[in-house]
């Protein structure tokens, strides 16, 4: 990339040492670990942190399943994957978590599906410079989620930015792309699993260390795999080209298209839940620097849980550039979906 | 600024360049200023700058693969030699004799020739491999003299001269700035070993220390000849080239 | 295909005679030359003064049915495809083909286009030539091939020795190296980055004013040029008012900038001014920005006519719909068979390949391709109904006649009087806009030197300076004198080219021998400098690529003493003579206010009374510290813009002079230490160090514009830059020829049908140059 | 019947005399058959219209001339022309592989061609060019070498001359080809250019002359009184005019390949287009000769000792090649007029030179 031409590099040395993770089953590649404990036991969460972290580049989706075809010979054997995997040792983590400042916000610039304070954060963060870019989920028509590296406040005109995804998106591997890119630093949105990727990813590598700076959390109950959800909804009647946005609000899945309504029971999509979801208890992306979700605020109104200093930064720079107006949030209102996802400890096989 | 105005003309000028123009053609049936360079007996000699094929030294060849990278046209592929390195073959289908790769090579493995006119009877032989570009080829040379353009104050004269001009220069071969690949990034490294699989020169190695559960990476300064190929791979960009001290 | 190659030779050895047809045949190989792209200028070398390929036996014919040779010069696109198709199909048997140029073969630099076919697929190639472009001599050696072979001697022009690699320590199995291009992911893509420059405050008030209203922002984008972002509706107005009230007069380019992930088009018009003194350097950006779906915008070619092929040409490549405008939905630059919307970023094109696996099947070197199989008749018939309700006759002219390069032009003529002429470009479209975009800024270098092989140190000057200026490198003092000095030499190639043309278009073959035969003076010069004939690509942005010897700078400083000797032969044969003037005066008028409208540039504009030469209103290099005079005319028929190219021409050899003088007495290094970095060595000669110095440039963000002036005019490149890949993300071209075409259409209304080549050459115009 | 006696004697009383080869003539003149045939070899008419100046002299000058031209027009542009065919000769028999690529390539008849008209054309051609030779007078005064004796032989020379452009009208009319048609249009405009001013010098020269009898015509040029010194206004018209007639450059503008690509001749190939291709040339011939002939004296020069009349006929035929070498070497010079410019020439400045040419004669006529 930047080879030789940027001048001033440090010089640096030429012997150093890598320690590999201990291998729970012995003689079987590092990879082969990771199916056995994570994939293979449903425990994965498809966060991706093994996609975006391994060299070969060769681990996939396959149909929304991580897969990493004929490992036997094309697999490095560094174990960089079952370094960062989130679940291979599993320590499920729940409830609200400890925080700063717990509010309710609206952004002025932006129209997202309920205060965009996402959104609003990430750009802010930008603005106040930060970090140099976001990593933000857009969607195509056919509501196939792809990765939008946001520079400038200017791209956020692209509509389809905003608004919930009920599905996976390769934020992680993206991830990686911009830590390689950046000048200054990333910021990124993204679920409760790939937050504790990214936090994997930074306790082993100086580099994202360095270099991620901001990290916002969803409220996230579960998520899908494309496939299933569009055939799920396509059944009910949801035409994905006037689809406009999809929520979950007291239990009920509501997709609203330019000119109806479908709603049904979220208990209804249990079928097609992805046994990574199935045992995440973690509703507020606990290890976050903010979270950020609809539940626990006037309608309108994003509730933000300000975990960390950087993003109290972040806040801050908002209240002063008046970007976004605040409003009172109220915790209890999240006890019901932090006990819904809690309850979900139980289908963790132990072995 | 000048302004140009075209010409008017009378009978009287016309007459005049008429006659100029006649007498101009006359002069030069009786006196030709002629430059022709009669080939197939005699060749032009090209300054010793000349681009044309190209030839190739594997001794000083580092498999840096900066040829390939640079070629415009694509016409350089890297070719596994025997003894496992990869070295340049040229298709000349593609070449555009731009000499990209001989500027770019930094062991001096590439040299240009002279030779410039061949004519191929089917594509397949324009594919050059790396065995055939070691050793000046040879091309059929039906001339017996050269000829030199002298251009001296008053006009251009052809100096020619008996005997077959030389082809083949020898210029010296050029030596790119002295680097070194070092990690700048100890703590970021996955020890994935792509730099050591990609190392042409053999100069990083890794060592695996089952006791403690460390891989010992290491990048031998005296091997490593700054090809740059790990520094390019490194998945997490923690390898950067300095100038050899 | 072999079987034809085989089925000549039979005829040549049937019979009795066979000893009479082989000998003859022999002697007696007329190429009807296929003059297609850049190779075309060396086959005129091959057969003018320099060496005279008329001494085999081979006389330059030009019309297929008394030839019996065809020399395929390069490039053969999917238009081309079809004439080649039908020349070699009159021609009659016995018949040979050579193809000369990389282009006809594997590709050569193109051979990733979406615009080329592979002659060997449409017709049977007896001898290929390698070069790009090849010299004379290896053209030739082609010819010397054919005759072997047609007497029955079979042997290879060259051959290699093979020699056993060594065998080293063996590497176990490893990895090959992926590809050195790096493409952001989701790119931001600005026209319009705000630059710190002390420039422009007043100018950008007083479009505010003008402008009240109207525009979304106005950004001073550096120095001498603004962009104004307006929106779909205003547009015209602001064009109108920029027009009326700023006398931006005309167009120098319109881009098309497709950010599919933004889900949007910036189309934008670069507009200058020819009349205002102080606007003359400016370069003024109007954008919008319109959807991806269904986009269409109000076409300005109501308003500034210069607009109009450029408007027709992005509409072919990006499906834009500029309403309004006569020629949307009509295939003008590509053939029926090519890709559409190919300069879309979803339409992808081959990927390099830098390993030769094991036993590969060689043909996986070449691109597959599918040469055209319709004949294509570009003359809509109720046009020519029309013509002959209106007793006129319909000539084609071109794209294979002897008169006409690669440009076909469809002539209503009334009597000997051309009623309508209906341009049609394309024939050496080689998509170089798609490919630049593919490729390293660096291998754009030799890529943007193919627009003019003619011409080809001022194009390479113009990409180059377009890098330099993004990336605010200062070129050395030195560098910046040799620099000038090729790009003059250059210029004066260009133009003897031009008038060899010329005189040949007037059936005066001595012209084209002597214009010729300063040419090649001119070459012996620069290949002493560069190393090639004409395919230098020795500028490299921050300099040249090694210094030049004083023997050479001796040798410089001669020609420009020698040079007049034979220019004074080849006026007084050719240019006074009656018959030229009495051809070419007063023939193909364009008035001032035409030569505006239509936005034509360089010589051109100046013959018709324009002051405006881009060396002077914006110097660059070392022309503001030469003492040179602009040339201009007032008559701006064939006769006035002819010789008013020629004055240009001893003004070139003033300032080559100067320079050569200058430059002797300055020392110092030829690269500029901001970009070899830390590779200081390579000051004076970038051997061994090329790739690691320009292989990973990378231009700061924003949109990079620079005119330069080139042979023929105006050359504008301008490269937007998203500031984080190794390649460019849109290079926009527009060649001096290419703007040149709508002024070159309006001087043949009213002319005579035989007027059209004085029109013709005395434009210069070159193909290859404007179909880019 | 026909008294073979009678008949060999008349031959016998009229033989072209070389006291070279008298000697050598004399026995085989003896023997039957062969002495008949030399004979008839030797009999004036014969051996002007078959020998020299005639058919043989035009066919080895339709293989040399273009070569003289190509050398030449080289030369003045700084080459060399054909050479390597035969480096020592200078390839002079670059014309003979030409001619004999062209007999054996394929002729190709397209489909919308009048086929019998396209294939016939050429070859008619030849009538009305070597009919003129019919009273060709190579001799000088004195002792003319002319094949028939006509009062009226300048007027059916002439009229057999303005008779060839008929053919190429023909011919592109064959072709049925665009460019033909608008080669073939510019020839018919021409046509008229040149032919009146022409015809307009001939009568001049009748004028001048008193006499329409090529015989009287070389007669009336004793001495140094060459036509082109009585009268070179005459001349230089008749020059002009001769050069329009044959299509060279400056006025090559039926067949300009730029700009029609050969006009009437685009569509032909092979041997035809070879025939087509040497008709200019054969047109140039006619006219050289007849230019000689009328301005510079016929075949009058010394006598070459030796050669007896046969001198004339070299010198004839030496003028006549100078001509011709002079009309070629114009294409080194000149670009090509335009269609309307070479008319203007034509109905203006050569017409009034005809005029005054005529007035001139008339004149001259008076005073001698």
């Amino acid at each position: 990339m930047r080879m030789a031409t940027e001048t001033g590099v440090a010089i640096g040395e030429s012997e150093w040492e890598v320690k590999v993770p201990a291998k729970k089953l012995k003689n079987k590649l590092h990879f082969e670990n990771l199916k056995a404990v994570v994939m293979d036991t449903g425990l994965c969460s498809r966060c991706l942190t093994c996609v975006s972290i391994c060299p070969s580049g060769l681990i996939v989706t396959a149909e929304d399943n991580v897969d990493f075809p004929d490992y036997e010979e094309r697999c490095l054997d560094c174990g960089a994957c079952v370094r960062v995997c989130p679940r291979y040792d599993y320590k499920p983590l729940s409830g609200l978590g400890d925080y700063i400042e717990f509010i309710a916000g609206q952004s002025k610039r932006f129209k997202g599906q309920d205060g965009a304070m996402a959104t609003e954060l990430i750009v802010s963060a930008i603005d106040m410079g930060m970090i140099d870019r976001g990593l933000f989920v857009d969607r195509d028509e056919r509501w196939m989620t792809g990765i939008f590296h946001v520079q400038d406040a200017e791209q956020l005109g692209v509509l389809t930015l905003g608004g919930t995804k009920y599905t996976f998106a390769n934020v992680l591997p993206e991830l990686k792309k911009a830590v390689m890119f950046t000048k200054r630093g990333v910021g990124v949105v993204g679920t409760p699993c790939m937050v504790s990727g990214i936090r994997k990813l930074q306790q082993e590598f100086p580099v994202f260390r360095e270099r991620v700076k901001l990290v916002v959390g969803l409220f996230c109950t579960e998520n899908f795999h494309y496939e299933e959800v569009s055939r799920y909804l396509q059944e009910k009647g949801v035409d994905f080209s006037k689809l406009v946005k999809t929520d979950i609000t007291k239990g009920k899945f509501i997709a609203t298209m330019t000119d109806e309504e479908v709603k049904f029971k979220v208990k209804e999509l249990e079928e097609i839940l992805p046994g990574g979801c199935n045992v995440c208890t973690d509703f507020t992306a606990v290890e976050s620097d903010a979270s950020v979700g609809s539940v626990g605020s006037a309608k309108g109104f994003s509730t933000v849980v300000v975990r960390a200093e950087n993003a109290k930064k972040v806040i801050n720079y908002i209240r002063e550039k008046r970007t976004a107006e605040f409003g009172e949030a109220k915790p209890e209102e999240l006890d019901f979906l932090i006990g819904h996802k809690k309850k979900r400890e139980e289908n963790i096989k132990r072995d | 600024m000048k302004k140009v105005a075209t010409p008017e003309y009378d009978i009287k000028d016309k007459l005049k360049y008429h006659v100029s123009a006649l007498s101009t053609a006359a002069k030069e049936v009786v006196m030709p200023l002629n430059i022709t360079t009669h080939y197939p007996r005699e060749r032009r000699k090209w300054p010793d700058c000349f681009r044309g094929y190209i030839l190739f030294d594997p001794e000083r060849c580092i498999s840096c693969f900066e040829c390939s990278f640079v070629c415009p046209a694509n016409a350089i592929w890297m070719k596994e030699a025997p003894s496992g390195r990869y070295y340049p073959t040229l298709d000349y289908g593609k070449c555009i004799f731009c000499h990209f790769c001989v500027d770019s090579c930094p062991g001096g493995a590439l040299r240009s020739t002279k030779i410039h006119d061949v004519a191929y009877k089917n594509m397949d032989e324009m594919f050059t491999h790396t065995e055939e570009m070691i050793e000046p080829p040879e091309i059929i040379r039906e001339d017996e003299g050269y000829v030199e353009y002298e251009i001296d104050k008053e006009d251009l004269t052809l100096k020619r001269t008996k005997g077959k001009d030389k082809l083949i220069v020898d210029v010296a071969p050029s030596q790119g700035v002295p680097m070194v690949s070092l990690c700048i990034d100890r703590g970021s490294c996955i020890a994935c070993k792509v730099c050591e699989k990609v190392c042409e020169s053999g100069a990083v190695s890794s060592l695996l220390d089952e006791a403690k559960m460390i891989i010992k990476m290491k990048i031998d300064s005296e091997k490593c000849t700054g090809c740059g190929l790990c520094v390019k791979e490194c998945s997490m960009q923690i390898l950067r080239l300095v100038r050899r001290e | 295909m072999e079987e034809y190659k085989n089925a000549n030779m039979r005829i040549i050895n049937s019979g009795p005679l066979a000893p009479f047809r082989k000998w003859a045949s022999k002697w007696s190989l007329w190429p009807c030359h296929f003059i297609t792209s850049c190779c075309g200028v060396e086959l005129a070398h091959a057969f003018a003064a320099g060496y005279d390929g008329e001494r085999l036996g081979t006389l330059n014919m030009g019309i297929s049915r008394q030839s019996n040779y065809i020399i395929i010069e390069g490039t053969i696109t999917r238009k081309m495809a079809r004439a080649l198709q039908f020349v070699w199909g009159q021609m009659p048997d016995p018949k040979f083909v050579n193809v000369i140029g990389a282009c006809g073969e594997r590709g050569g630099i193109f051979w990733n286009s979406y615009n080329i076919t592979h002659p060997s697929d449409i017709v049977p190639v007896d001898f290929f030539i390698p070069g790009c472009p090849i010299t004379p001599e290896a053209l030739l050696r082609g010819v010397r091939a054919t005759q072997d072979k047609i007497v029955g001697i079979d042997r290879k022009t060259i051959e290699f020795k093979r020699v056993e690699l060594p065998f080293e320590k063996q590497l176990e199995e490893r990895m090959v190296p992926t590809s050195p291009k790096l493409f952001a992911p989701t790119p931001l893509i600005k026209v319009d980055v705000k630059r710190e420059v002390d420039w422009g405050k007043e100018l950008e008030d007083n479009l505010k004013n003008k402008l009240e209203g109207l525009y979304e922002s106005i950004t001073i984008t550096g120095k001498s040029s603004i962009a104004i972002k307006t929106t779909q509706e205003n547009l015209k107005e602001v064009a109108q008012k920029l027009r009326e009230q700023m006398k931006l007069d005309h167009v120098k380019s319109v881009n098309v900038i497709e950010v599919p992930h933004e889900r949007k088009f910036i189309v934008e018009y670069i507009i200058s001014s020819y009349t205002e003194e102080e606007l003359m350097p400016v370069l003024v950006t109007v954008f919008v920005e319109i959807g991806l779906k269904d986009p269409k915008i109000e076409s300005l070619t109501s308003i500034w006519e210069s607009a109009n092929y450029s408007e027709r040409e992005m509409h072919e490549f990006f499906g834009v719909l500029f309403d309004g405008n006569k020629g949307m939905g009509k295939k003008f630059i590509l053939a029926p068979d090519t890709p559409d919307l190919p300069l879309r970023k979803e339409f992808k094109i081959p990927e390099e390949r830098y390993v030769f696996e094991k036993d590969m099947p060689l043909d996986e070197l070449m691109v597959p391709i599918e040469p055209p199989k319709d004949l294509y008749i570009p003359i809509s018939e109720e046009f020519i109904e029309e013509a002959y309700d209106n007793d006129e006759i319909v000539v084609p002219i071109g794209p294979h006649h002897a008169g006409s390069g690669h440009l076909r032009v469809t002539f209503r003529i009334k009597g000997d009087i051309i009623v309508e002429a209906i341009p049609e470009p394309g024939f050496v479209h080689r998509s170089m806009e798609k490919l630049a975009e593919n490729r390293l800024y660096i291998q754009n270098v030799p890529l943007f030197e193919r627009l003019a092989i003619n011409d080809p140190v001022n194009m390479n000057l113009g990409y180059v300076r377009t890098l330099e200026n993004a990336l605010g490198i200062e070129v050395p003092e030195r560098a910046q004198y040799l620099r000038t000095i090729m790009a003059e030499l250059s210029r004066i190639e260009a133009f003897y080219y031009d008038s060899g043309i010329f005189s040949l278009f007037f059936g005066h073959t001595t012209g084209f021998m002597y214009s010729m035969a300063i040419r090649e003076m001119v070459i012996e010069v620069l290949m002493g400098m560069t190393g090639s004939r004409s395919g230098p690509s020795f500028l490299v942005p921050g300099g040249i690529r090694r210094d030049i010897s004083d023997d050479v700078l001796k040798l410089t400083d001669n020609l420009t003493f020698a040079i007049h000797k034979r220019m004074k032969k080849f006026e007084d044969i050719f240019v006074y003579n009656p018959v030229t003037i009495a051809r070419a005066k007063g023939v193909g008028v364009l008035t001032k206010a035409d030569a505006i409208r239509c936005g034509i540039v360089g010589p051109f504009l100046r013959a018709s009374g324009v002051n405006y030469d881009i060396r002077k209103i914006a110097p660059y290099e070392a022309y503001d510290k030469l003492d040179w005079e602009v040339t201009t005319g007032d008559d701006g028929d064939c006769l006035g813009r002819f010789l008013g190219r020629l004055a240009e021409i001893k003004e070139s050899v003033r300032i080559i002079k100067q320079a050569v003088d200058a430059v002797r007495s300055i020392k110092g290094p030829i690269l500029s230490a901001d970009i070899l970095g830390e590779y200081k060595e390579a000051a004076s000669d970038i051997k061994g160090n090329f790739f690691r110095v320009f292989g990973n440039l990378v231009l700061p963000k924003g949109e990079w514009t620079t005119i330069t002036e080139a042979g023929r005019g105006t050359l504008l490149f301008s490269i937007i830059s998203d500031g984080e890949s190794n390649v460019p993300y849109r290079v926009r071209v527009i060649s001096p020829c290419w703007m040149n075409l709508r002024g070159f259409m309006e001087a043949l209304k009213g002319a005579r049908y035989a007027d059209f080549w004085a029109v013709y050459g005395s434009f210069g115009y070159f193909p290859p140059e404007a179909d880019r | 019947m026909i008294d073979i006696n009678a008949v060999i004697s008349m031959m016998m009383n009229n033989q072209v005399d070389i006291p070279l080869l008298q000697p050598l003539l004399k026995p085989m003149l003896e023997m039957p058959l062969v002495g008949y045939l030399i004979a008839l070899v030797l009999w004036k008419p014969f051996f002007v219209l078959i020998l020299m100046p005639g058919f043989a002299t035009l066919g080895i000058m339709l293989l040399i001339l273009p070569w003289i031209e190509r050398k030449m027009v080289g030369r003045m542009q700084w080459r060399v022309g054909p050479r390597e065919i035969s480096p020592h000769t200078r390839g002079i028999i670059q014309l003979l592989a030409d001619s004999l690529r062209f007999l054996f390539q394929e002729v190709i008849i397209h489909k919308d061609a009048h086929r019998s008209y396209f294939l016939q054309f050429p070859f008619l051609y030849f009538i009305p060019v070597l009919l003129p030779l019919l009273f060709i007078n190579a001799g000088t005064a004195g002792n003319p070498l002319v094949p028939i004796v006509s009062d009226y032989g300048l007027q059916l020379m002439v009229a057999l001359i303005c008779l060839m452009p008929v053919f190429i009208l023909g011919v592109g009319w064959a072709s049925n080809n665009r460019f033909a048609f608008i080669g073939t249009v510019r020839e018919a405009f021409l046509y008229f250019a040149y032919e009146i001013p022409f015809i307009i010098v001939v009568l001049a020269m009748i004028v001048l002359y008193g006499t329409s009898n090529t015989v009287g015509v070389v007669n009336a040029q004793s001495g140094v009184w060459w036509g082109i010194i009585q009268n070179p206004l005459a001349a230089l018209t008749f020059f002009i005019a001769m050069v329009m007639a044959t299509a060279r450059l400056p006025f090559e503008i039926p067949e300009a390949d730029q700009e029609v690509s050969f006009g009437p001749f685009v569509e032909y190939s092979g041997i035809a287009f070879g025939l087509a291709y040497v008709m200019g040339y054969e047109k140039m011939y006619v006219l050289s000769a007849l230019m000689t002939m009328l301005f510079l004296g016929g075949g009058s020069g010394p006598v070459i000792p030796g050669l007896g009349e046969l001198s004339y006929a070299i010198w004839f035929v030496l003028k006549t090649l100078i001509v011709l070498v002079v009309m070629a070497n114009l294409r080194g010079v000149y670009p090509r007029y335009r269609l309307d410019q070479a008319l203007k020439i034509g109905w203006g400045a050569m017409l009034i030179l005809a005029l005054v040419a005529v007035a001139w004669s008339l004149v001259m006529g008076v005073i001698l």
